[in-house]
C-alpha cells in the first residue's frame, strides 16, 4: 500500500515537472477556457436567463477537461515512453492514478480561473455549484484519463477522445446542471458521488487491459 | 422458428390484441418496447463477452461481444425509428425529450457509434480486443448510470414525464407483447448465430489463405 | 556449469501478429540462467518483436512464453531511449531508480553517469542529446537497478568509437552474471560472448 | 388508409427494411466468402498436383561457443 502511494507520487510529480517545464497544457486550458465564457456571452441573447449561462458553464468545463486530456498520454506516446513505465515494477494502475491526479490538478488549476471569471462575466456561482464542479471533475478525470489512453492507442488519436468521452459525460453534466440550478441539489451531489466511484473503480481496474499490447 | 414466431407476433398483434383509448399507435408499441428490450440485451451480452474476455481469456470472446453489440446498435437504431413515429402519432412530434426510454437510447447509440469508431481505428489483435471489452465493460454501466441521470434531468428540463405504456395492460394485451418480445429476441439471436458464422468463416479463411500462400 | 537451473526464458511455438501482419511464427528456444542469446536477421525479420515479447512489452497470439525472471530483474533498452525529454538526465535516471527502489540511488546514478561519460551533462534536457548520448542514457537507465536479465536491441546503434567500446567492456564484465537477450545485425562483435544464437531468415 | 395507420404502417416498414438490408448485406458477404473457399480450393488443389509444402522454416537456435 505505501509503495502503491509513493510510485503514484513519483510518477505524479513527473508530470508536474513535464507540466512545469514544458508549460503547454495548462495555458492551453486556461485560455480555451476564458475564449469559450467570451464566446458564449454573444452565443446568449440578451434576455437568456442565468440559467441558460449556468448550463453553459458546465459546457466550457467538460470541454476544457477535453484539450487538458488531449494533451495527457502525449509525452509517453509519441516516443513510446509508456514502455518505459510499463518495464518498471510498479503496479500498472499507478500509472492511471498517477495521470488522473496530474489531470485533475490541471483542470482544477484552471477551474480556479475560470469559475471567478464566470461569476464576473455572468452571474454569481453558490456553494453547491463549486461542490457539483469539485466532484464532477473527479469523474471527468477518472473517465477521460483511460480513455486518453485508450485513444493513444488508436490511429486516429486526437480526433476519437471526444467521440469517446462525450457520451459518458452526459450524466456528468446533468449531474452538474442540475445542481447549479436547482434549490436543493443533494440528489445531484449524491448522483455525482456515485458517478464518480463508480467509473473510478472501473477505469482504475481496467486501464492494465489497455496498455498491454 | 424465428419466422413462426414473428408471424405470430404479428398475427397477433393485428388480429388477436384489442385497441384500448390510445388508439392504433398501441400496434407500435408491440414492436418498439420489445425492439428496445433486445437491443439492451445484446448490449449486457456484449458486455458479458467483453468480461469474459478480460478476465478468462475466453477464446472469441472478443468477436461474440463485437457481434453481440453490433446486434445492439442495429436494434437500437430500429428503436430510435420506431420510437420516433410513435412519439409522432401520440405527441404530434418527432422528438420527445420527456420520453426517458428514447432519450436513453440516443445516449447508449452515441456510444456504441464511438465503439465502432474506436474499433476500426485500432489494429486487429490482443490490444483491440482488450480496448473493446473495456469500452463495452462501461457502457454497460453507463445504462444504469444514464438512466439515472436522464430521470434526474426530467425534474428540472421537463416538469411533465409522459408515461411509456399507458393504462394497465390486459391479459390479452400482454401476451401479444411477450410473443413479440420472444420473437424479437429470437430474431437477435438468429442474426447473432448469422453474423458470428460469416465472421468465423472470414477469420478461418483468412488464415487458410495466409497457410497456402 | 551445470544446467540444473530452470530456463530463464522459454518459448514453445511462440507466434506474434500486428493486425493482419504475421511478425513471428512458430519460435522455439530458451536461454539458460546466465546464458547469452544472439538474436540476428536483416530489417523487419522480427528481432525487435522478439524482444519486445521477452520484456513483457507484449502479448504473444500463440504459443507460450515462460519469462522466469520477474519484472524488477528486466533491464531492457530498446529503439528509442525511454527518457522524457524534458527532464534531465539525472533526473530522468531518478524517476526510474524511484519506481525501481534502487538502493543508493544517487551515489549508483552518479557512478553510471560517469562511467558513460554522462556526468558533465547531467543536467541538461535529454531532449537536447545527441543520438549517441540518448543511447548512452538509455543503457544507463537499463542498468540501473542491476538486472539479472538484460534484453538489448542493437545497443550499439548510434554509438560512436569510443561508446562502442565502453559498451564492449561493460557486457563483458556484466557477462558472468546475467542473463543476457541482445539483437543485433552485426552479430562478429559479440559473438565471443554468445553462446547460442537465434538466426531469422 | 388514415394518417395514424400509415404512421404504423411506416414503422413496420421500417423495422421491415432494417431486418432487410441487414441480410442482404450478409448475403453479399456469404456470397464473397464463397468465392474465396472455391479460390483457396482450387490453390490448394494445384499445390498438391504440384507436390510442394510450405518452404518457410522458423529460425532455429544455434549453439555457439
Amino acid at each position: 500500500m505505501r509503495r502503491y502511494a509513493a510510485d503514484v507520487a513519483v510518477l505524479a510529480r513527473k508530470d508536474l515537472m513535464l507540466e512545469l517545464r514544458a508549460r503547454d497544457t495548462l495555458p492551453a486550458m486556461l485560455l480555451f477556457v476564458i475564449s469559450a465564457l467570451v464566446v458564449f456571452h454573444f452565443a446568449l441573447p440578451s434576455h437568456s436567463s442565468d440559467l441558460a449561462a449556468k448550463g453553459l458553464l458546465w459546457v466550457a468545463i467538460v470541454f476544457t477537461a477535453l484539450v487538458g486530456l488531449t494533451r495527457a498520454f502525449v509525452a509517453e506516446r509519441e516516443q513510446r515512453l509508456i514502455d518505459g513505465l510499463l518495464l518498471a515494477p510498479c503496479d500498472r494502475s499507478a500509472i492511471w492514478l498517477a495521470k488522473a491526479i496530474s489531470v485533475l490538478a490541471f483542470l482544477g488549476a484552471a477551474e480556479v480561473v475560470a469559475l471567478p471569471a464566470y461569476a464576473a462575466f455572468f452571474s454569481g456561482i453558490g456553494w453547491s455549484t463549486v461542490a457539483a464542479v469539485a466532484l464532477a471533475d473527479i469523474g471527468i478525470v477518472a473517465v477521460g484519463t483511460l480513455l486518453a489512453a485508450v485513444a493513444a492507442v488508436s490511429r486516429t488519436r486526437e480526433l476519437i477522445l471526444p467521440l469517446l468521452f462525450l457520451p459518458l459525460a452526459i450524466p456528468v453534466v446533468i449531474g452538474g446542471v442540475g445542481a447549479s440550478v436547482v434549490g436543493s441539489p443533494g440528489r445531484y451531489l449524491g448522483f455525482l458521488c456515485l458517478y464518480d466511484a463508480v467509473f473510478a473503480i472501473i477505469s482504475w481496474a481496467s486501464f492494465e487491459y489497455v496498455v498491454t499490447e | 422458428m424465428t419466422t413462426v414466431l414473428l408471424g405470430g407476433a404479428v398475427a397477433l398483434i393485428f388480429f388477436y390484441a384489442p385497441v384500448d383509448q390510445d388508439g392504433l399507435n398501441q400496434k407500435i408499441f408491440y414492436f418498439h418496447v420489445p425492439i428496445a428490450l433486445t437491443s439492451y440485451a445484446c448490449f449486457g451480452w456484449g458486455a458479458l463477452k467483453a468480461f469474459q474476455h478480460l478476465w478468462k481469456r475466453t477464446p472469441g470472446a472478443d468477436l461474440e461481444s463485437y457481434v453481440a453489440i453490433h446486434q445492439g446498435v442495429i436494434f437500437g437504431a430500429m428503436t430510435l425509428v420506431t420510437g420516433s413515429i410513435w412519439a409522432k402519432v401520440r405527441w404530434g412530434v418527432w422528438w420527445v425529450w420527456g420520453d426517458e426510454q428514447l432519450v436513453l437510447f440516443l445516449v447508449l447509440f452515441l456510444f456504441y457509434c464511438a465503439y465502432f469508431m474506436l474499433r476500426f481505428s485500432v489494429d486487429p489483435g490482443p490490444q483491440r480486443a482488450n480496448l473493446c471489452a473495456v469500452y463495452a465493460l462501461f457502457g454497460v454501466v453507463l445504462i444504469p448510470i444514464s438512466f439515472l441521470a436522464i430521470r434526474l434531468a426530467n425534474s428540472y428540463i421537463h416538469p411533465t414525464v409522459f408515461t411509456s405504456n399507458g393504462p394497465q395492460m390486459a391479459t390479452s394485451q400482454l401476451a401479444t407483447f411477450c410473443v413479440a418480445w420472444a420473437a424479437m429476441l429470437s430474431l437477435a439471436y438468429f442474426l447473432y448465430r448469422f453474423e458470428l458464422a460469416g465472421k468465423r468463416l472470414d477469420a478461418d479463411l483468412k488464415e487458410l489463405r495466409e497457410l497456402l500462400a | 556449469m551445470t544446467a540444473v537451473e530452470p530456463p530463464v526464458i522459454r518459448a514453445r511455438g511462440l507466434g506474434k501478429r500486428y493486425g493482419d501482419k504475421r511478425v513471428l511464427a512458430a519460435l522455439d528456444f530458451e536461454i539458460e540462467s546466465k546464458g547469452f542469446m544472439l538474436v540476428t536477421g536483416p530489417n523487419g525479420s522480427g528481432k525487435t518483436t522478439l524482444l519486445r515479447l521477452c520484456a513483457g512489452l507484449a502479448i504473444p497470439t500463440s504459443g507460450e512464453l515462460e519469462v522466469t525472471a520477474p519484472r524488477e530483474t528486466i533491464g531492457f533498452a530498446g529503439h528509442e531511449p525511454l527518457v522524457y525529454r524534458e527532464l534531465t538526465a539525472i533526473e530522468n535516471l531518478d524517476l526510474y531508480g524511484r519506481l525501481y527502489r534502487v538502493p543508493e540511488r544517487r551515489e549508483r546514478i552518479g557512478m553510471l553517469l560517469e562511467r558513460f561519460g554522462l556526468w558533465e551533462a547531467r543536467n541538461e534536457r535529454a531532449g537536447s542529446f545527441s543520438r549517441g548520448m540518448q543511447q548512452r542514457l538509455s543503457l544507463c537507465r537499463a542498468l540501473l537497478h542491476e538486472p539479472a536479465l538484460l534484453v538489448l536491441d542493437e545497443p550499439y546503434s548510434g554509438l560512436d568509437d569510443a561508446g562502442a567500446e565502453l559498451l564492449d567492456r561493460e557486457l563483458a564484465e556484466l557477462r558472468p552474471g546475467a542473463t543476457f537477450l541482445v539483437a543485433t545485425h552485426d552479430p562478429a562483435r559479440l559473438m565471443p560472448l554468445a553462446s547460442s544464437r537465434l538466426g531469422f531468415a | 388508409m388514415s394518417t395514424e395507420e400509415k404512421y404504423v404502417a411506416a414503422a413496420y416498414l421500417v423495422v421491415f427494411l432494417f431486418v432487410l438490408v441487414y441480410v442482404l448485406i450478409m448475403a453479399a458477404k456469404l456470397s464473397r466468402l464463397g468465392r474465396d473457399v472455391a479460390e483457396l480450393t482450387a490453390l490448394a488443389r494445384e499445390r498438391k498436383r504440384a507436390g510442394q509444402g510450405s518452404t518457410e522454416q522458423p529460425p532455429k537456435q544455434v549453439r555457439v561457443g
